[in-house]
């Protein structure tokens, strides 16, 4: 029993939304809200409330890059001046809070920003070998619902679609 | 570098200038330019151009404002009203004031300017990197950067054999100054370790202070109270430390000034007023 | 296997510390900083004990780059003199130096030095060998020449000790007297006045005991006898009870800058002013010293307000200097170029001294000074009357040889008279020089000598500032950088040896003069102790030698006093005023690069000549710094850029000398005018000089602007206090206080 | 006589250089260099016990590699100081007083040469400049950049003088710096002399740590 | 229509392939005037190329530098520079944090300007160095001579804060072109789609893709403001921590943020002019967005000019004698000339903004434009080099007027960015079209709305007459947020 993919293209979110409604509706078999994959052209707020809550944890990291910028900052910056042979004082201390806060602050938002991009492409699977299923409309203005299902549902996911005004299905199998 | 060594020693890194600095210092050297004296003569600073390998830039060099006398003799004529200058010209030799709160330090990228352990604001040509930031901290203007190769054409064979070999030929890029003649410094500390005693005050005179002919320049160490400088700073009560001196003024003789004291900097160089027979 | 090791070669150069030369910085994008096998080390041939590579050390010599005979101590490292430092041991600089004995180095090193004999062949001088130079001096001087002497000339700047000897002794040998002595900046109406009213040219001045100090043009901390002593002896003036200077000249020099009070009187009237004071001093009966009523009766005529018409100076200071003089007793009262080189110079620095006269200044202030016991070592001081003289027997052709030694006629002599044409018609020129000046480009054989710092010699100070006399020591501090110089002496020696077998004695002038000095008859080296081969060593190591005192007391004396102010200035308003720096000198030292780039002390202009005119007369002509004027005299004119202070007076213009030349290597080089070129040919009356202040120009808008290339951004402080200045009286307030 | 392997590959290799400069080198000649060159590194080398390290001293670390400096004359460092046991103050004599060490006086080293070793052609080759009246012109190895102020003197008394090192010994101190003189004929460079090195040792050592000691 | 277009941000009706089609279009097939643009630009930059050779074979000395003019006109350049760089960060972070959905079709343009004129700052103090070859020497690596850099010199900070900034806004930029790469990829041929389907990271815009877009772009967005704000501070702390009359005032940071603001802005309305003219843009790039853009210019250079005014008086009501001569001689000294340049091109030509017909008016608007950058760039002159020509020691005064090596450096900074900026056009949509497809959704969606709630109304008040079906759509005001 293979597993096949699915993508049904469909002009609008309204379209698309409906065939999610539906498929919550439980009007086809084989299908789960969770499973759907919408791809579009634009990013809408409502696909989240549509397709129920999906967890998005950047956030997290970028919390622990920015603790970890700055604990850095603090003690590289203290243990560099305390080991430095010569003291280019000027009448200062040698570890200078007010001014090492600076450096600090430079490297807070250093790491906290490389890490949100980091892990932005490894959580939004960016870079990553992906499936053939893909139309190019879907970068221009149309929209996509991948799903995948086994074979012998294939048909009647595939008439479902057709009825909710897909203008395109597209297989592949897994 | 270690974590243990910071966490131990936080305070000490801590100390500033108000709480003594973090230094403790072997010397601490200083000057006293005594303007009564001084007759702006320039022999100071041709001495300076002899003994510290100053380039001589050329006319056109020096129009430009690019010549690199670390010891200059300014002369001002502060006589708006009258028909003459009768109070006659001011000079002022006008040398690095090895600032004890030095503000040329702390904005140096690459931390070639510092403190070393004699009190001298050093200048390390090598580390040096040319931004200048330095200079242009600097209230009294003292730092020469060198904007072009000077050596290519100050010294035309066989010149360059005047060259003192105890200090270095600066390149283009590199920001310069007046070092207290620390090549002389260094060679009267050998000769006293040598001998195994400490240095006595005018075992090391800097070059401008040996050739002033009227003796207006002295030099020595503030630290040693025996020294004929620290002698004078006691007298005209000024004292090292970064604040403005409070001067218990009952005594007029006392002539002893700073030059900008008040942006708190603590230069190490201490002038005595001028003198000028006004009853005349 | 024995190799001759003589002294000079323990002066050898080593090829060590590789002079510096290799740059901080110079580590480009590579980071490989070491570098090896690049810089090549040279050993000593034999070890001297004290000579160690990386330690300097210290040989006492004399400065040679002005008169004042100061001592030196010269930095030896590897073989190459680094540095130069007073000889603390000497007497008249104390260790001091000024900024002229220190670019002794730069004199020394210069890279337009002659290195080879050269000799005019056509119109083009070539270089020669030694052999070729020598056999051409002797077929034109030597024994057989049949050259007559009185028409064989030398002309040199101040000379003293055994230089002296050995000139004259080479003069008298080919029979002649004319030996020219030529300085520019010099004090001979000075030293003639002091001569006839105290009986002492060169009087010791007590600059230190003196309560108030009135110099009328006299620039001691610059340029008169003996700068460095001077400024030792201001800085105890200003010290002790701190006396007060004033200051009266034309234009400010460096001691107007200095002074307590700077008066500018009208050129050629101070000796008028020094009159009026001692009228007014006499008039109140504040004299010292009574005055015969011959004398007091030309007094008569100098009412203040006589002498304030005449001199410009108000009535009231004329008055305050007065009473100074008499409160502040015993004071100093000197005169120098401003005052002395006009055509009623020598009246003029009569009536100055007349002032020390009758303040009573003789025997406090003014001392006879200690005479060097050998007369023929003493000083032969330079003057400009032996350049007049010369340029006399050069237009009437009277020179068939002419010897030039350490001068430079053809540049300090004004235009008009002619010397640079006259020298053409001298048969033989020989010049003795270091380097290409014009002089010696004119010369049909040029021998290349050893600097101050390759040279043997010795020196007799004009002004001996002590209570013994003193002979400094000139000894070689180096290896000569040039194989083909040699010592002056030597040339010397070598063609006296050609008629006096006596001197065939020493092999070189070292052997001369080691024994000269070491047989020094025992009242002249009873300072140094030991037998005579003692003697030249301590001599070596001390550098100077002081003979014993024989001084004698002055004999004041009046002289008559005919003093007169000319008034001409048909079309010529205004007085030039050539005036002297410490640094170029009278134009010798403009070939040394430090000299050049030191700003003058009071205009602080570098690299160029420029004319001082007082803001009054600037707006005027309207010229503002930087622009050009024409300054014409009847002699010719000179064009410079202006420079406005207001230390000068509104009537004269101040072009410095030492600039202008037409040669003399690659700094001095066309850069700037010579003042000295448009003089006119006029004489002081009495003694026969020229009158170099005496020079009636006007002076015209150029049109033309550079920027003024001079030191300092802002003229004034602007009320910042860098230099705080205190009044005396303050000062003395709390003196009593304390 | 011990065959070197070290003294003859150099001069191999220095020969060679020289051809290739001529240009004029044919394969012929490069061959039998080359198999000389084979044939005496094969040769047994002369080995020598590793100095030993003074117990006061932290040594500096760092190896450095650099290619031989032609020098006038090939002065053999390894008979004078294996050999002969001659000390290295006794030749170079400034280094216990001043900033450098000194290359000796040609005096000094005709003090011996005037009766030993004279029909060998380097002292033959010293025998001429002798009476020439020069110095041979060596070339610096152990060279510092000219912003570098480094004595001889402080060191040779801390390391030395002030500790009580036996003299006879100093060889051990020198080595730390310059190598192993006494396996070498003319002196190579074989310690890095950088910052990175002195400064290694300056802190093992309580050297200065001041940029102003060492830099000017 | 007109008058339809009139009040909207852009036309909702835009066909999305349209959108495509069109921003597509403006990369390809370079017109003649791209390419003479380019070789205007190709040449300045040579002639910069040039002189920098020629400054680093001889010397600082050629650019005319002296004693107390240590610093001339590389830093007001590289201050210049570093402050036009904080449009792109006005725009796309700040307008998108507050939600200002006009942002959209302009802010790609101004986000690569940040990162090109970042670019060209860096450059500045690289040229500044008299020795460039030890920069590295300013970084924080380990060496075995136990030597770091200075951490207390703002020069320093400098180094750490612009290249925090330029990672940050150059990954910004990046992570707000992955969509629009991916219709690159999808819509284009040969090398261009191998290069977009590498740089486009295989987006394919599933819900998973676009729902950590959001929140990256969001947290990007927040970091960036305080990195913004912190990166001219530190610029402005090189004056503001020295002792200088006339630097050191505490003002400075949020001065000089201000400043950036402004000359980003006057930045962004010029290239907004080029590009809507040259690349044909008036679809998007309307006059309505323009208005909008003036709109904030104006109020932004009414803070700089309060900030400004404040630290004059500031100057003028302290004691500090050297402030204050600093100050006058500004005014009247051997700069007057500049100086009321700059108070004129700074604070009295952004009063024009105030009128619409000129708001509206392009060639106007270019002219202002520029005026206000010129503004801006003496303004940054006037910092540096008045302080220098007058500071502390009346013996080191002196004016300085750069060399032409200088001029020809600062000349040619213009022709790389404008180098870059004209790469980029062609190589990236200056506009962003998933964004302007965001735009025209949710103005339609607006649009229908409030549509339904006025018939909702209508069918309330019964009877009326239903005219609000003309189509004559009530703005959008609910979307602007500010």
């Amino acid at each position: 029993m293979s597993r096949h993919r699915l993508l049904a293209m469909f002009k609008d979110f309204d379209d698309a939304f409906d065939v999610v409604d539906k498929i919550k509706a439980k009007e086809v078999s084989g299908v789960e809200v969770d499973d759907i994959n919408m791809m579009s052209p634009i990013e809408h707020p409502e696909v989240d409330t549509k397709l129920g809550k999906r967890p998005v944890n950047i956030a997290y990291f970028t919390l622990a890059g920015a603790i970890f910028g700055v604990t850095f900052g603090f003690f590289f910056l203290s243990s560099a001046q305390a080991s430095f042979l010569v003291q280019p004082q000027g009448g200062k201390p040698v570890v200078p809070l007010p001014t090492n806060f600076v450096l600090m602050y430079e490297m807070l938002i250093f790491f906290a920003v490389w890490t949100t991009v980091i892990c932005f492409i490894f959580l939004s699977g960016l870079g990553q070998k992906r499936g053939t299923l893909y139309s190019e409309k879907l970068t221009v203005d149309e929209i996509g619902i991948v799903v995948e299902i086994d074979e012998s549902e294939l048909d009647s996911v595939k008439n479902f679609f057709k009825n909710n005004k897909a203008l395109e299905i597209r297989e592949e199998k897994v | 570098m270690s974590f243990k060594n910071i966490l131990e020693n936080f305070s000490y890194y801590r100390r500033d200038a108000e709480d003594g600095g973090h230094h403790e210092y072997d010397h601490r050297f200083g000057m006293t330019i005594d303007l009564d004296i001084c007759t702006g003569c320039n022999s100071c600073s041709t001495a300076c151009y002899a003994e510290n390998n100053l380039a001589v830039v050329g006319k056109e060099r020096f129009e430009k404002g690019q010549a690199m006398h670390w010891m200059r003799v300014e002369r001002y004529w502060d006589n708006i009203e009258g028909d003459y200058a009768e109070e006659g010209a001011k000079f002022l030799p006008m040398l690095c004031q090895n600032c004890g709160a030095a503000t040329c330090e702390p904005v140096c990228p690459v931390a070639a300017t510092y403190h070393t352990p004699d009190g001298l604001n050093a200048q390390v040509y090598n580390r040096c990197i040319g931004s200048r930031y330095c200079s242009n901290n600097c209230p009294f203007r003292v730092r020469y950067f060198n904007f072009w190769s000077y050596y290519e054409d100050s010294w035309p064979e066989p010149l360059n054999m005047q060259l003192n070999p105890d200090l270095s030929v600066r390149d283009k890029g590199v920001m310069e100054k007046c070092t207290f003649c620390i090549q002389r410094i260094r060679t009267a500390k050998d000769k006293a370790q040598r001998e195994e005693r400490v240095m006595a005050d005018g075992d090391v005179v800097t070059a401008c202070a040996q050739a002033c002919p009227t003796g207006a320049i002295v030099f020595g160490d503030t630290m040693d109270p025996d020294s004929r400088v620290s002698k004078l700073w006691e007298k005209h009560q000024v004292h090292r430390g970064p604040f403005l001196q409070k001067k218990d003024k009952t005594n007029e003789e006392i002539r002893g000034y700073r030059i900008f004291d008040e942006l708190n900097v603590d230069p190490s160089i201490l002038y005595l007023e001028r003198v000028r027979d006004t009853e005349v | 296997m024995s190799v001759k090791v003589n002294r000079r070669k323990f002066l050898k150069m080593l090829g060590w510390g590789g002079a510096g030369t290799a740059l901080t910085g110079c580590d480009l994008p590579t980071t490989v900083t070491l570098e090896e096998g690049k810089e090549e080390v040279v050993s000593y041939l034999m070890p001297e004990e004290y000579a160690i590579p990386g330690i300097g050390v210290w040989y006492a010599s004399t400065c040679t780059q002005c008169e004042a005979g100061c001592g030196l101590h010269g930095r030896v490292r590897e073989g190459r003199v680094l540095k130069v430092e007073g000889n603390p041991d000497s007497p008249v600089n104390h260790g001091k130096s000024c900024m002229m004995g220190q670019s002794t180095v730069q004199s020394h090193y210069n890279p337009d030095r002659i290195t080879s004999p050269m000799m005019r062949k056509g119109s083009t001088l070539q270089s020669v060998s030694w052999d070729e130079a020598m056999s051409a001096l002797t077929s034109k001087i030597g024994p057989d020449s049949g050259v007559k002497g009185d028409r064989v000339g030398m002309i040199t700047g101040t000379v003293s000790g055994h230089q002296a000897v050995i000139i004259d002794e080479l003069l008298a040998q080919v029979g002649s007297k004319n030996h020219y002595v030529h300085e520019v900046i010099n004090t001979s109406v000075w030293s003639s006045v002091c001569r006839d009213m105290l009986g002492d040219e060169m009087p010791k001045l007590n600059y230190d005991k003196a309560g108030v100090i009135l110099s009328f043009g006299a620039d001691f901390l610059g340029t008169w006898i003996s700068p460095v002593h001077n400024m030792g002896e201001y800085a105890k003036f200003r010290k002790g009870a701190r006396g007060s200077l004033i200051q009266v000249e034309p234009k400010m020099t460096l001691t107007g800058g200095n002074a307590d009070l700077w008066i500018p009187a009208k050129p050629g009237t101070e000796g008028a002013l020094a009159l009026g004071i001692a009228n007014f001093i006499i008039e109140r009966g504040w004299n010292a010293v009574d005055v015969p009523s011959s004398i007091a009766k030309t007094l008569n005529q100098y009412t203040l307000t006589a002498v304030e018409k005449v001199t410009g100076v108000p009535v009231n200071k004329i008055k305050r200097i007065a009473s100074m003089l008499t409160e502040r007793a015993p004071s100093l009262v000197i005169a120098g170029a401003s005052t002395e080189n006009h055509e009623n110079g020598y009246d003029a620095v009569a009536s100055v001294m007349l002032l020390n006269l009758i303040m009573g200044n003789i025997g406090k202030t003014i001392e006879a000074s200690a005479k060097f016991p050998e007369k023929a070592l003493r000083a032969k001081q330079g003057n400009t009357k032996d350049l007049l003289l010369l340029a006399k027997a050069l237009k009437d052709n009277k020179l068939d040889v002419l010897f030039t030694y350490n001068t430079n006629p053809a540049f300090t002599a004004p235009a008009v008279l002619q010397v640079s044409e006259g020298l053409s018609s001298v048969g033989f020129k020989v010049a003795f020089s270091m380097f290409p000046d014009e002089t010696t480009l004119q010369a049909d054989l040029v021998l290349p000598i050893h600097s101050g710092m390759e040279d043997w010699g010795t020196h007799v100070p004009a002004y001996q500032p002590d209570t013994s006399s003193v002979l400094s020591l000139q000894q070689p501090l180096m290896e000569p950088i040039h194989k083909e110089t040699r010592g002056f002496g030597d040339i010397m020696l070598s063609m006296l040896k050609l008629r006096n077998k006596n001197f065939g004695d020493f092999p070189d002038y070292y052997s001369y003069l080691q024994t000269a000095v070491a047989n020094m008859p025992a009242d002249v080296t009873g300072s140094v102790e030991g037998a005579s081969k003692d003697i030249w060593s301590n001599v070596l190591q001390k550098g100077i030698v002081k003979a014993k005192a024989s001084a004698n007391a002055l004999t004041p004396k009046l002289v008559d006093m005919k003093f007169k102010v000319k008034h001409d200035n048909s079309g010529y308003p205004m007085h030039l005023v050539p005036s002297a720096r410490l640094g170029l000198w009278d134009g010798r030292h403009a070939n040394i690069p430090w000299l050049q780039e030191f700003p003058d002390q009071i205009a602080k202009v570098v690299w160029g000549s420029w004319a001082e005119l007082h803001p009054k007369k600037a707006s005027e002509l309207g010229v503002k710094n930087g622009d050009y004027v024409r300054v014409t005299s009847a002699s010719g004119s000179i064009e410079a850029q202006v420079y406005i202070h207001k230390g000068i007076h509104p009537d004269a213009v101040s072009v410095p000398m030492g600039q202008g030349h037409d040669e003399f290597g690659r700094y001095a080089k066309g850069r700037g005018v010579n003042p000295l070129k448009i003089l006119n040919p006029l004489m002081e009356r009495r003694t026969g000089e020229l009158a170099t202040h005496a020079t009636r120009v006007k002076v015209t808008n150029a049109h033309k602007h550079e920027k003024l290339v001079h030191l300092g951004g802002s003229e004034t402080q602007v009320g910042r206090k860098f230099v705080k200045t205190i009044s005396v009286d303050q000062l003395r307030r709390t003196e009593g206080e304390a | 006589m011990q065959v070197e392997r070290r003294t003859l590959l150099r001069k191999l290799v220095c020969s060679l250089r020289g051809r290739m400069r001529m240009k004029t080198v044919t394969i012929k000649q490069l061959l039998s260099f080359s198999v000389l060159a084979f044939v005496v590194s094969i040769l047994p080398a002369k080995s020598y016990a590793e100095l030993p390290v003074p117990a006061h001293i932290t040594p500096p670390v760092g190896e450095h590699e650099s290619p031989i400096v032609p020098q006038p004359i090939e002065f053999p460092h390894d008979r004078h100081v294996n050999d002969m046991k001659i000390n290295c103050m006794y030749c170079h004599t400034y280094a216990r007083r001043s900033k450098v060490a000194g290359i000796p006086p040609t005096s000094k080293c005709m003090g011996c040469h005037k009766v030993i070793a004279t029909d060998k052609p380097r002292i033959q080759q010293l025998t001429e400049y002798w009476e020439k009246g020069e110095s041979p012109k060596w070339l610096k190895v152990h060279d510092v950049p000219d912003y570098v102020h480094f004595t001889h003197e402080k060191h040779i008394r801390k390391f030395v003088f002030d500790e009580k090192f036996p003299v006879e010994d100093v060889q051990q101190v020198c080595g730390l710096c310059h190598g192993e003189v006494r396996g070498m004929t003319v002196a190579e460079k074989k310690k890095p002399l950088n910052m990175g090195f002195c400064q290694r040792c300056h802190e093992a050592n309580g050297g200065p740590g001041d940029c102003w000691a060492c830099h000017k | 229509m007109s008058q339809v277009i009139e009040d909207k941000v852009i036309d909702e009706k835009l066909e999305w392939s349209r959108i495509n089609a069109d921003v597509i279009a403006s990369m390809q097939a370079p017109r003649k005037a791209y390419w003479i643009t380019v070789f205007v630009c190709l040449t300045m930059f040579l002639c910069a190329i040039a002189a920098e050779i020629y400054q680093y074979k001889m010397g600082l000395g050629a650019a005319g530098l002296n004693n107390p003019h240590m610093w001339d006109m590389y830093i007001a350049t590289f201050v210049f520079w570093i402050g036009m760089s904080h449009a792109g960060t006005l725009l796309s972070a700040i307008l998108h944090i507050i939600h200002a959905q006009w942002r959209k079709p302009i802010y790609r343009f101004a986000e690569a300007m940040t990162t090109f004129s970042l670019m060209t700052a860096g450059f500045f103090p690289m040229i500044h160095l008299g020795r460039v070859w030890n920069l590295y020497w300013v970084l924080p690596y380990v060496s075995d001579r136990g030597i770091w850099p200075n951490f207390r010199s703002p020069l320093v900070w400098d180094a750490f804060a612009i290249s925090t900034y330029l990672s940050s806004s150059a990954l910004f930029l990046f992570i707000g072109m992955i969509p629009d790469m991916a219709i690159l990829r999808d819509h284009t041929t040969g090398w261009r789609k191998k290069l977009y389907g590498i740089l486009c990271l295989g987006w394919r815009g599933d819900d998973r893709q676009w729902r950590n877009f959001r929140r990256t772009y969001m947290l990007l967005a927040c970091f960036l403001i305080p990195l913004a704000i912190s990166v001219h501070s530190i610029v402005s702390s090189d004056f503001a921590m020295s002792i200088m009359p006339g630097w050191h005032v505490t003002t400075f940071p949020p001065y000089f943020v201000a400043g950036a603001l402004y000359s980003g802005c006057a930045a962004i309305m010029t290239l907004f002019v080029c590009l809507r003219y040259f690349f044909r843009m008036e679809e998007y790039m309307t006059l309505n967005i323009m208005e909008k853009t003036t709109k904030l210019t104006f109020a932004i250079a009414m803070v700089w000019t309060y900030l400004n005014l404040i630290e004059f008086s500031a100057t003028w009501y302290g004691h500090n004698i050297y402030d204050k001569e600093v100050l006058i001689a500004k005014a009247t000294g051997p700069y007057a000339g500049v100086f009321w340049t700059m108070i004129f091109c700074g604070m009295v030509v952004p009063f024009t903004l105030c009128f619409q017909k000129l708001r509206r008016h392009m060639p106007t608007m270019f002219v202002i434009s520029i005026l206000l950058n010129l503004g801006m760039y003496v303004e940054r002159w006037m910092i540096v080099a008045p302080t220098l020509a007058q500071a502390h020691s009346p013996h080191q005064w002196d004016v300085l007027w750069g060399s032409v090596i200088q001029w020809a450096i600062v000349f040619g900074s213009f022709g790389w960015f404008g180098l870059l900026f004209l790469v980029f056009v062609k190589l990236f949509p200056c506009v962003s079209m998933y964004e302007v497809k965001e735009l025209c959704f949710h103005l339609k969606h607006e649009i229908h709305e409030e549509e339904l709630a006025k018939k909702h109304a209508a069918t309330k008040a019964a009877g009326k007459a239903e005219e609000g079906s003309g189509g004559r759509a009530p703005g959008t005001p609910g979307l602007e947020g500010a």
